[in-house]
């Protein structure tokens, strides 16, 4: 992170502000969206808004780089009366990464949503996903338990309604839209349930003065079903294994860019806080040790091997994908339930590598779909040949999650499996081994169609997608090549998260 | 006092969550369900409220103790109670979990009418709120559309 | 302590709760739709009432508008538009849910046997930060309602996200509904001659009465019960009752769509904008007490309405008084957006039906 | 940079660059080939310098990348290394004079594809042979293993594609579910993964979790075809002869036997082997392997067939040389890899001129061809000797050193299973050479379907290799001698 | 004093909850739509007029009171109202008056809902219909 440091100048009056502007100007920009008059000038805020939310997050980071971490007081009332966001290294890189994917798809959204969403709808449309990144960059940096609750909602409803567009495109966005509220709002209940309970026996809401409270409290079985709702409702959000049935129908049905923004952030905000109130609120002992070796890590092996199957055996591509999200999921929280520095880092560098490999997966297939209609993986034969860019985006992005040489997904399966085996959890490895294989299988059955074979007679031929869509592909699909190579700048920011949250260095 | 006295509230609230859980999973009916997802998030603000109760204590609105209500409150109370847990001689009940509640109830009738606006798309969309009909017609339908690429373009 | 006043109050507390179970059974058991989501609109309003009992009057308040008022007419908005026959019911279909229930339920009864009594004022929840806000609030809000002083100051960033949530929702039913042909909501069909001239008398007396009312609600807030929210609910009532008597084209060509979606992001900004305020005033997102400048803080007259350091609490009484309004435009817009959202479909439906 | 850095850069740059110029080119065969030839020539002169500088003793280094700590793209020249580069690049230009004769001859599509793919698979070879540490080394051995899938389903038809997908699940399952665990083993055992003389993890770990890390490595190099993983090899024959000539003889699956080697001399260390008991069972594997393959080469009437399961024994040596590091063995098997390399892609050309020739190559149609190919059937005579191991032949030589070798070190099974199989090899391959020479007289053979025959280009080709094999047989000292830094020094680690 | 007017003050709310209860009874208990409307609403404003006179009694003279008569006046204008509209409704939905015959039928049609007057199929849809 001493690269942002290099890299980022700026008045130290908004530095200091940076923390609630990160969260503040996506809101701002979603009510300037919603005042604007058309579709293209709803396009341009949303891109700036995009940019300032990235610009702050930038600074957000250098300074967590710098100071380690951040307490602002909102209100400027002391914690643990006033809310305050509190960040620290895995905080501030969740927020970078969200702001990052979000610019992208801001970017993307310019041709993108054309094809896919009435005109009219636009400016709406970009309100809502601005309103999405605000509540995901405000679900990370917030240090208090129920404002988190709040934020979730307003990333949520705001996606429910986004999902549910996408019926211009395929009508089963309409049932996926609603399975995913009923899920969601389900998830988010439990959440406050279990906030409740936390809350009963430690009479605040603020996560650091809970951690305290709850170190002193000894065990306490309202603070413990506090822990299992809240992981439970969170898990419905991030999609962990048996709780995972509302994401492939929403993924699949969903808008291009909301399938790359959810793909991307949706489910890793929610295993953020999962990471965050099982590492860090939840005191270590023996009920959070049994907790993550007998219910988390089981419960994600199975997911790997499980959705990955599924996804073998998925017909059209975005399910495919969809499918391998919650598999990957499970791949992250192998490395989280570790709950060694070496394995959370892991879990965190994993988390980034996911969110861009499979953003840029999400990209793609949106940049074929902007000039033909392909769902199963048979409409995809031989599309290298009338999209090539797009397709070799999607090559980079699907090398990635098989973990070929070079690219990031490689290296994070190499810190996985390595931590793993260092944690002395041979099963794990072993899982996460065979969850490879799987991933290998499934990626291979659609790189095979796009670049082996021929498209199939009479089929209407693709066209290339538009620069403005290829553009933010290559950078995402870039930056996983780009990290395979030299890996330092998101290696040491899942360091300092691990130091953050385990205390010790990996 | 035996639990399912001293812990009623709690008791009664949990059997409430329980009735809105079953009525949200146990229909087809995408409207019921919404009506058991109300009954559940209500029955959730219910449990705060429960928490947030102090016995003899007043709505968390300022008043002096020597005003007549002041004075009227104190009466029902013994005044070692007052003085331990009283505000300047008056005891209150527990403000927090209330604001939280009126967040969450807000954000529940947010929920409510986006998700009632999907099920009348949805209506529109396969005519039909029930849960199989709507799987049913989309089998269907995929049967009928061949490779999407065939057909004419999106 | 007096054990008279308590067992009764308690006993009051036991009786709705069961009351309210019976209803909660009610709707489980209720095959009609319509006859559910009326019983929905009891449970509220009994829930309100138990509310009272716990001395939650905001939250009450709250209840009675939001889940007994505006979700029921959405709901039967909803309905109207799906036309759905009586709730089919399948044993088997019961199981699975009925296990999964009895697993949570477990659960909950479980963490349960870890919570403090009930009513008791030592408990952690109602110790420790819940009771520091009662001691500060009168020393640093200077708001009489604790209740609002904890809404709008303490945790005013979460009051930003619950607005931005309506807004957001808003926003959603404006996406799915708000679009595609629109038609008047014509008055309720004739029969001979004209049977609603009463109904119009009375809307034109209401109208404004339910305005002033509203009014009387938000800006008595920070005095009583009430609010923002509340406010902006009651306020949505009065051009939702002007379509439904007047006929919707007419709102509409009195409130247009995009007038209420910009009120609401209005609504919004505000808010944001007065914490914005703040921090150019060089305190923190939302530090009221920065609301204003030194150099104008300087002129305000000390010991105004009985309160020694009133000069302090200015900032305070001002930054909540701002962002109740923004609260209120935006939840009265909503509201008038997804009714017009729900409304203009019913239309469309109804020619379609004809 | 320095000389050294310039030299591993040009012979990975080289084939890189040589791929891109061919599909530049595309259009005009003529420079396409040509340019193909100058990239071989070219790719020729650079790792023969490279081997004049190993044998002078220095060992150039290069580190491209650092992705993460203790985990670097890095190449080091080292004997082995440099001759396997040799080998590979002079073969290459070998192979790609036959392949400009075969394609023509059989009319092949997609020409510019396969040369491209070649190129491409050549620089996954360089980078194999100069790699310096696992984590570079299974880099490139994945770059080849996707470099060479397009080649084996160059037909494009169903068959082609099923065996791609035979070929694609073998090789790479096994490198994911095997090697990168293994390769994940050492490096959080040892912290590394470099190849260290010695070996690097004599010392680091237990014993369980060595002959686990051993086992893992030697069968997730699945191009060494051991039994139970061999069934890509003979699977792959579909492709086109120089595919089967060039890599399935030569590049790809000395490849795999390369890797097994380097890993018992530089990861584990002739020690360690020599003490672990996963050796000896590999050893037996490999035996059964030897003896098994041979006995199906007997069966297959299909000359390519019968030629890959040889192929398939064959290796099996060599991974049982690398078993038995103690006695030279690492050196024998060095000298087998070059010996049979060279033999086996001698016969491949010949059984793919006999199909350019006669459109079929079954070895029961074969009697009597010689008589209208009479040079060919010697080259493939020669040849065939080569791999059975019998003077004047290259083989001679490096089956004795791998027979003393497994004596040496008390491995009666392996030295039986050893000479067994060249029994079995005489009994496979010089009956088709003696029913093509000397059948009775009524036989005539097969018509030419091709006017004019074996094309020349083809004939030359196979003349260079027979040469060659004859050649190895006074050369084989040299190499052994310059091989002897693995022998000698692991003697020198035995004598303490 | 004040416990005097305490004291009827109570009489009176339980006096007008009573009356409520009976309007609920009649509700159930007669034949069709329009007799069932005027239970209700007669009964609605009477006993809300009693509760609220009792309530006034016990408070006093303070501010409660003066919120109690808005809260009368309020239910003066909408109770009578919404019974116009209901009756309105069941007159143009085609209910015709009958007095007499007795039944009750839980059938209840969603589509008869209107969202301006809910009440209308609360029930009792087209129980009267011939």
């Amino acid at each position: 992170m001493i690269l942002f440091e290099a890299i980022y100048v700026a008045p130290p009056a908004l530095t200091a502000q940076a923390p609630i502007l990160v969260i503040a100007g996506p809101l701002i920009g979603a009510c300037a969206a919603v005042l604007s008059p058309g579709a293209r000038t709803a396009w341009m805020i949303s891109v700036l808004t995009a940019a300032f939310t990235l610009w702050m997050s930038v600074a957000v980071a250098g300074e967590v780089a710098r100071a380690g971490v951040i307490d602002y007081a909102l209100g400027g009332f002391a914690q643990p009366m006033g809310i305050a966001l509190r960040i620290d290294a895995l905080g501030a890189t969740m927020a970078l990464l969200i702001a990052s994917v979000g610019l992208l798809g801001a970017l993307y959204s310019g041709h993108a949503l054309v094809s896919e969403v009435k005109p009219e709808k636009h400016t709406l449309f970009q309100s809502g996903y601005l309103l999405c990144l605000a509540g995901f960059i405000g679900l990370v940096l917030t240090g208090d338990a129920f404002n988190a609750f709040v934020f979730l909602e307003v990333s949520s409803i705001g996606t429910y309604a986004l999902v549910g567009v996408g019926e211009a495109r395929d009508k089963r966005a309409l049932p996926a839209a609603f399975n995913y509220l009923i899920f969601g709002t389900v998830g988010a209940t439990f959440y406050v349930l279990g906030i409740g309970f936390l809350y009963a026996a430690t009479g605040t809401l603020n996560m650091a003065d809970m951690a305290m409270r709850l170190a002193t409290l000894g065990d306490n079985t309202a603070a413990q079903a506090g822990l299992a709702f809240v992981v439970a409702g969170l898990g419905i959000k991030a999609a962990m294994f048996p709780l995972h049935g509302w994401l492939p129908g929403a993924y699949a049905g969903a808008p291009s860019l909301v399938s790359v923004f959810l793909a991307a952030t949706a489910t890793k905000a929610a295993i953020y806080l999962i990471i965050r109130f099982v590492l860090d609120v939840f005191p270590e002992g023996e009920f959070g040790a049994i907790f993550l070796r007998w219910i988390l890590a089981p419960l994600a092996a199975t997911a790997v091997i499980v959705c990955s199957v599924q996804a073998i055996f998925a017909k059209e591509v975005r399910r495919i994908l969809a499918f391998s999200s919650v598999a990957q999921v499970g791949f992250i929280m192998l490395g989280v339930s570790l709950a060694t520095a070496a394995g959370v880092s892991a879990g965190v560098y994993y988390l980034i590598a996911h969110a861009l490999l499979k953003g840029a997966l999400f990209m793609a297939v949106g940049a074929f779909a902007v000039s033909v209609r392909a769902r199963t993986v048979d409409d995809f034969a031989g599309i290298a040949c009338e999209a090539p860019w797009s397709a070799a985006a999607f090559g980079v992005g699907a090398a990635s999650l098989a973990g070929v040489p070079m690219t990031m997904g490689f290296l994070a399966k190499w810190t996985l499996i390595s931590a793993a085996l260092e944690a002395g959890a041979v099963w794990i490895a072993v899982t996460l081994a065979i969850g490879s294989l799987l991933t290998l299988i499934y990626v291979w059955r659609m790189l095979e169609a796009i670049f082996f074979r021929m498209p199939a007679a009479g089929a209407e031929r693709a066209r290339e997608a538009p620069v403005g869509v290829l553009v933010p592909l290559f950078i995402l699909a870039g930056l996983s090549l780009l990290f395979g190579v030299t890996s330092t700048l998101p290696a040491s920011m899942a360091d300092a998260s691990a130091a953050a949250l385990t205390g010790a260095a990996p | 006092m035996s639990m399912a006295v001293t812990h009623f509230n709690y008791i009664a609230v949990i059997v409430l969550m329980m009735i809105g859980l079953y009525v949200l999973f146990a229909t087809g009916n995408l409207i019921k369900r919404m009506v058991g997802l109300a009954l559940f998030q209500t029955s959730t603000a219910l449990f705060y409220i429960s928490l947030g109760k102090v016995s003899g204590g007043t709505a968390a609105i300022t008043i002096y103790a020597d005003s007549p209500e002041g004075r009227a409150l104190a009466a029902t109370l013994d005044p070692a109670y007052v003085d331990q847990f009283g505000i300047n001689g008056v005891v209150y009940s527990n403000p927090l979990p209330h604001v939280l509640i009126l967040t969450a109830i807000v954000v529940g009738v947010a929920t409510l009418s986006v998700g009632l606006s999907i099920v009348v798309r949805i209506r529109e969309a396969y005519g039909t709120v029930e849960t199989d009909e709507i799987e049913a017609v989309a089998r269907v339908e995929a049967a009928q559309s061949g490779p999407a690429r065939s057909e004419a373009g999106a | 302590m007096n054990d008279i006043a308590l067992q009764a109050s308690f006993a009051l507390n036991v009786a709705l709760l069961l009351m309210l179970v019976i209803v909660g059974i009610a709707i489980a058991r209720s095959r009609s739709l319509l006859a559910s989501i009326l019983l929905l609109g009891i449970y509220s309003l009994v829930s309100a009432a138990w509310l009272v009992v716990m001395d939650a009057a905001d939250v009450a308040f709250t209840e009675a508008v939001v889940g007994a008022g505006i979700s029921t007419v959405v709901l039967l908005g909803a309905i109207l538009l799906v036309r759905a026959g009586p709730v089919r019911h399948d044993w088997r279909m019961t199981i699975p849910p009925a296990l999964l229930v009895l697993g949570v339920g477990g659960l909950l009864i479980y963490a349960v046997t870890g919570l403090p009594e009930f009513g008791d004022p030592a408990s952690p929840a109602n110790a420790h930060v819940g009771r520091s806000y009662l001691i500060e609030t009168p020393k640093e809000i200077g708001v009489p309602n604790v209740v609002t002083a904890v809404l709008s100051s303490y945790r005013g960033f979460d009051t930003l996200g619950e607005t931005v949530v309506v807004f957001a929702a808003g926003i959603g039913v404006a996406l799915m509904l708000g679009f595609g042909p629109r038609s008047a909501l014509s008055p309720p069909p004739v029969a001979t001659g004209d049977h609603h001239v009463v109904l119009r008398v009375t809307a034109k007396l209401l109208i404004p009465l339910i305005m002033l009312y509203a009014f009387y609600v938000q800006f008595h807030g920070d005095l009583g019960a009430g609010g923002g929210f509340q406010a902006g609910v009651i306020l949505a009532v009065a051009p939702i009752l002007h379509a439904l008597v007047f006929g919707l084209r007419e709102t509409i060509e009195a409130i247009p769509v995009h007038a209420v979606r910009s009120v609401a992001a209005l609504g919004v900004l505000l808010f944001a904008g007065v914490g914005l305020v703040c921090i150019l005033n060089g305190g923190d997102f939302l530090d009221y007490d920065y609301l204003f400048p030194p150099s104008v803080e300087a002129m305000i007259p000390p010991g105004l309405m009985g309160d020694p350091d009133h000069a302090h609490h200015w900032g305070q009484h001002f930054g909540i008084f701002f962002i109740e309004l923004g609260v209120l435009f935006t939840v009265s817009a909503t509201m008038v957006t997804i009714f017009y959202g729900f409304a203009g479909r019913a239309a469309d439906e109804q020619e379609a039906a004809s | 940079m320095s000389s050294g850095e310039l030299l591993i850069t040009l012979a990975l740059a080289l084939p890189l660059f040589a791929a891109v110029v061919i599909y530049a080119v595309g259009r005009m065969p003529d420079v396409r080939e040509t340019l193909t030839l100058v990239a071989c020539i070219g790719l020729c002169i650079i790792t023969i310098s490279m081997f004049m500088r190993v044998g002078a003793g220095d060992a150039p280094e290069m580190i491209v990348a650092r992705p993460m700590a203790g985990l670097e793209i890095a190449f080091r020249l080292e004997p082995l290394g440099a001759l396997f580069a040799v080998m590979a690049s002079v073969l290459w230009a070998v192979n790609s004079l036959f392949s400009i004769g075969y394609m023509r001859g059989a009319r092949e599509a997609h020409q510019t594809r396969f040369y491209m793919c070649f190129a491409l698979a050549m620089f996954g070879v360089m980078g194999v042979a100069m790699a310096a540490n696992l984590f570079t080394l299974f880099i490139f051995y994945e770059a080849l293993t996707l470099a060479t899938y397009p080649l084996v389903t160059h037909k494009g038809n169903a068959a082609a594609r099923r065996a791609g997908r035979i070929y694609l699940g073998t090789l790479v399952g096994a490198s994911v579910v095997l090697f990168l665990p293994g390769i994940i083993g050492v490096a959080s055992v040892a912290g590394s993964t470099t190849f260290t003389p010695g070996g690097l993890l004599p010392g680091k770990t237990s014993a369980l979790i060595e002959n686990l890390l051993l086992l893992l490595l030697v069968f997730g190099a699945a191009k060494a075809a051991l039994i139970p993983l061999h069934g890509w090899l003979p699977a792959a024959m579909v492709a086109p002869a120089p595919v089967s000539a060039m890599l399935h003889a030569v590049a790809v699956v000395k490849a795999g036997v390369f890797t097994i080697l380097k890993v018992s001399a530089y990861i584990f260390g002739p020690e360690l082997i020599t003490a672990l008991p996963a050796a000896i069972w590999i050893l037996w594997i490999a035996a059964a392997t030897i003896v098994i393959a041979s006995l199906v080469a007997l069966t297959k009437d299909d000359l390519k067939a019968r030629l890959a399961w040889s192929t398939v024994g064959q290796l099996a040596y060599i991974t049982s040389a690398a078993m038995l590091p103690f006695a030279s063995g690492l050196v024998a098997g060095g000298l087998h890899m070059i010996v049979h390399a060279v033999a086996k892609i001698t016969l491949f050309m010949c059984a793919g001129a006999i199909y350019v020739a006669t459109g079929s190559a079954k070895v029961s149609e074969l009697g009597g061809a010689g008589r209208r190919m009479p040079i060919l059937f010697t080259f493939f005579f020669m040849a065939s000797l080569s791999v059975i191991g019998l003077p004047p032949m290259g083989g001679m030589w490096s089956k004795f050193l791998l027979v003393d070798a497994s004596f040496g070190s008390g491995e009666w099974l392996t030295a039986a299973a050893m000479i067994v199989s060249s029994l079995l090899t005489i009994a496979y391959l010089l009956p088709v050479v003696f029913n093509a020479l000397f059948a009775p007289a009524g036989v005539r053979g097969p018509e030419f379907t091709r006017p004019g025959g074996v094309p020349g280009a083809v004939l030359a080709a196979a003349g260079i290799t027979a040469i060659g094999c004859l050649a190895l047989f006074v050369g084989a000292e040299f190499i052994a001698d310059y091989l002897e830094p693995l022998g000698a020094f692991t003697l020198l680690e035995a004598a303490p | 004093m004040v416990d005097v007017l305490h004291l009827i003050g109570g009489v009176l709310v339980v006096a007008g909850t009573l009356l409520t209860l009976l309007g609920g009874v009649g509700v159930m208990r007669f034949p069709d739509v329009y007799t069932r409307i005027h239970a209700a609403s007669l009964t609605d404003t009477g006993g809300a007029t009693l509760v609220l006179i009792g309530l006034g009694l016990i408070s006093g003279l303070t501010l409660e009171t003066l919120k109690l008569g808005f809260v009368w006046v309020f239910v003066m204008l909408t109770t009578p109202a919404a019974a116009n509209a209901l009756a309105n409704a069941a007159f143009s939905a085609g209910h015709t008056p009958r007095i007499g015959t007795f039944q009750i039928t839980k059938s209840a049609d969603a589509s008869q809902a209107k969202p301006e007057t809910p009440r209308t199929a609360s029930g009792d849809g087209k129980s009267g219909a011939p």
